[in-house]
């Protein structure tokens, strides 16, 4: 049985030790707040936020209160509020611990393609090279493969890039796994996947 | 005020009498074919009566330097609407249909810059650093056309400073240096904007005399601001009003 | 607090439990050979039981990057004179008879560095910028060796990201997790000094839990600060303590 | 006869507009402050300080409180303070409009010496050089020469230098001058001063 988008947020929440700065991409990577334990984490915002709290209670929304979705929320006690210069200073400067991020497409080289659709609607990049590249530790969250089976754990991206060589792990709903100089380490399977099942909807060999 | 504090010399003092009568007053320096750089995060700490004031003084052929560029009809999209705008350097352009139609007709050109290459061009400008390395975008399409140096076994791309004549922001407070303090995640953009820009405007949710802000809990210190004006209603709208349920 | 914070590997958080029940315990990840930053411009705005700390903790061989090494005996002249500093890089030695007798006669080697560009490497060290171009220094002393470069008609030399191991800062307020305040001109380098080095330990004048502190209002975010000691009792001493008539 | 440095300091406050952003170098530069109306500028301290004020009244005097000389000083309603990165960026980006500046040399193409005497005490720098490059117009005051009757007005400095073309205007206590291209541009001579004596002081040609 593979993990649910729950679990997914449920197993990316281990991989933040206490005390970190993390950042949550847009999409999946939300969910993990809900698994962090209060004061376990600080949550970064990188349109100028640091110490993010949950939504707002209804009635309670600022709207110049907001994340990088744009969504309103909450700033918790030892929070902070910065310009977009300094909040990407401490993304660039590596004061930034964990990035979860949402991606297309993840080579087993470690590279990141998560911002363009080749062919597709120019969306912008936003922050996604900046966290790519600039926090300390890059964790993936997505779907394994396209609705159509395609792969996007890949041997080499074919998307535009995002970032070179800076994702450490990648969540699916089939398992963890590790980019690994060519081919993707399995770290576990989800309860109930095969490891054929992966190879099949993985670009790259497994290790 | 007089109409062009920057038109008289190049150190023309340009720090007194700064509060504005009106938008249309703070806004007699703006002209057509600027750069104009309009603080904000999506629809988030817009200076709105700024933004409207614009498309009324019927400037055009603009280039818009923000985040993003408004979003459904809103802020910044009133000009992509009026067609007052050139260009648009901006980091995020989402479902923005007004952008989106008007990029695919080629009525406007869109640059994308990765968001905190985008922050810290202007935070070069403002500064006095014509070109810096960064990590960023090196690998990407971002790095094409540009230098990409090693440094200590590290690829870097080099970006130059962005600046603009303008720079349009809201603040929450202002005295009448235009020492300016933000609300929350309403600051984003506008600091460096204002440091990047010839001209900086302000629109102010208060204003308080000289004195009335403490000298340590300044934001922007005034120096970076030419144009104050005082508007004290703002729609605010929500981009995304998100909530909890009570527990 | 654990020994040392940075040793538990890349990513282990390094923002749980920074109160430090004393000077020697927050100084306890201090070892010789060390670079160190040390906030202050000249006697005002010491980490005082800091400085002093690292004198009682027998490190020695450190560099110092400071934007003054002390003066009158005091401050970092302390350090001068118990013999732990092998280099200074600093921007202004004035008359500090300890600094000028030890560069003499050798046992200290010292880097003059324009105070702007001290600030602006550290700032570069703290985000992530390995190097910029800057006009400071072109045509002088400062500009040989470096790289100088022309960039649309204006020539600027190539400075680089300045690092340490551990900033020694000192703030007049923090809270639990290290968000800080300054009191008026004694911030100076402190903040981006923080930002530079790997570990920063702050002597603070108060201590106030998580929430004593709007989020508008601290000067350096508590996600540089790893390290904090309270310390309610300082010399603050003058070093010119000039005064008017009251007419 | 010629100017008394009170003399030089009301014509050097002359030279600023009102509204201007003004920083005052350590020496002769300070005295300018006392020759300006209230509310007329704006004093920047490189140590991070705009709005300064002057000396405090005994008893009021706050060691933490100083400007780029050390000496305690005071803020005025409208003043900010912020760190040292911000002080510089505001001076190499050009946002201070005048600076005012002690000087051993001024060459007649507006090179400046400032910071050090060869074979002397190694001084430092501090933030003239900073200054010197990034200030929109730099003003030197200085005695016109060296007591020994050496000329501190030259064709080309021989003293390490604190930056190149930057200096726009010399008040010294026999004039005032601006470096042209090679040659000192009498502004005007201080009363009684003739040109002939000023010209036997000077290491360049007059014009």
């Amino acid at each position: 049985m593979a993990y649910s988008k729950e679990d997914m947020a449920r197993r990316a929440a281990a991989e933040i030790p206490r005390g970190a700065i993390v950042n949550l991409g847009i999409g999946l990577p939300t969910l993990v707040a809900d698994y962090l334990p209060a004061g376990h984490a600080w949550l970064h915002s990188e349109n100028g936020l640091l110490g993010m709290g949950p939504f707002p209670y209804e009635g309670e929304e600022d709207p110049q209160l907001i994340n990088a979705g744009k969504q309103t929320v909450t700033v918790l006690p030892g929070g902070s509020t910065f310009d977009s210069a300094s909040s990407f200073a401490m993304i660039r400067g590596g004061h930034v611990d964990l990035a979860f991020l949402g991606a297309m497409q993840v080579s087993a080289t470690g590279d990141l393609a998560n911002w363009a659709v080749p062919g597709g609607r120019v969306m912008g990049v936003g922050g996604a090279m900046d966290l790519a590249s600039g926090c300390r530790r890059v964790v993936v969250m997505m779907q394994h493969a396209t609705k159509e089976r395609g792969h996007k754990l890949v041997a080499r991206c074919d998307y535009p890039l995002t970032a070179v060589r800076v994702v450490s792990r990648v969540i699916t709903e089939l398992g963890v796994f590790d980019p690994a100089g060519g081919r993707f380490r399995v770290v576990e399977l989800a309860p109930g996947v095969a490891r054929g099942e992966v190879a099949a909807l993985t670009g790259a060999e497994l290790e | 005020m007089s109409p062009d504090p920057a038109s008289a010399g190049a150190i023309a003092g340009r720090h007194s009498d700064k509060i504005c009568a009106s938008v249309a007053d703070a806004l007699s320096v703006v002209q057509s074919g600027m750069t104009v750089m309009v603080g904000g995060f999506g629809l988030s700490g817009n200076p709105e009566a700024l933004i409207r004031g614009v498309v009324e003084r019927g400037v055009r052929d603009l280039t818009l330097v923000s985040n993003n560029a408004g979003n459904l009809g809103l802020g910044l999209a009133q000009w992509l609407r009026a067609g007052i705008i050139r260009k648009v350097i901006c980091s995020y352009l989402g479902n923005n249909e007004d952008l989106h139609t008007r990029m695919a007709s080629g009525e406007v050109e869109v640059e994308v810059t990765p968001q905190g290459t985008l922050a810290e061009r202007m935070r070069a400008a403002g500064a006095g650093i014509p070109a810096f390395y960064t990590p960023t975008g090196v690998g990407t399409v971002m790095a094409e056309g540009k230098e990409v140096r090693e440094l200590d076994g590290r690829a870097y791309v080099l970006e130059r400073a962005l600046f603009a004549d303008v720079a349009l922001v809201r603040a929450a407070r202002s005295d009448a240096f235009g020492n300016l303090r933000f609300w929350r995640t309403a600051r984003n953009f506008s600091p460096v904007m204002a440091t990047a820009a010839r001209i900086t405007i302000a629109e102010v949710d208060e204003l308080v005399d000289n004195g009335g802000l403490d000298p340590d809990d300044i934001h922007l210190p005034g120096l970076y601001v030419h144009r104050i004006v005082h508007v004290a209603e703002h729609d605010n709208p929500f981009e995304y009003r998100t909530t909890r349920k009570r527990g």
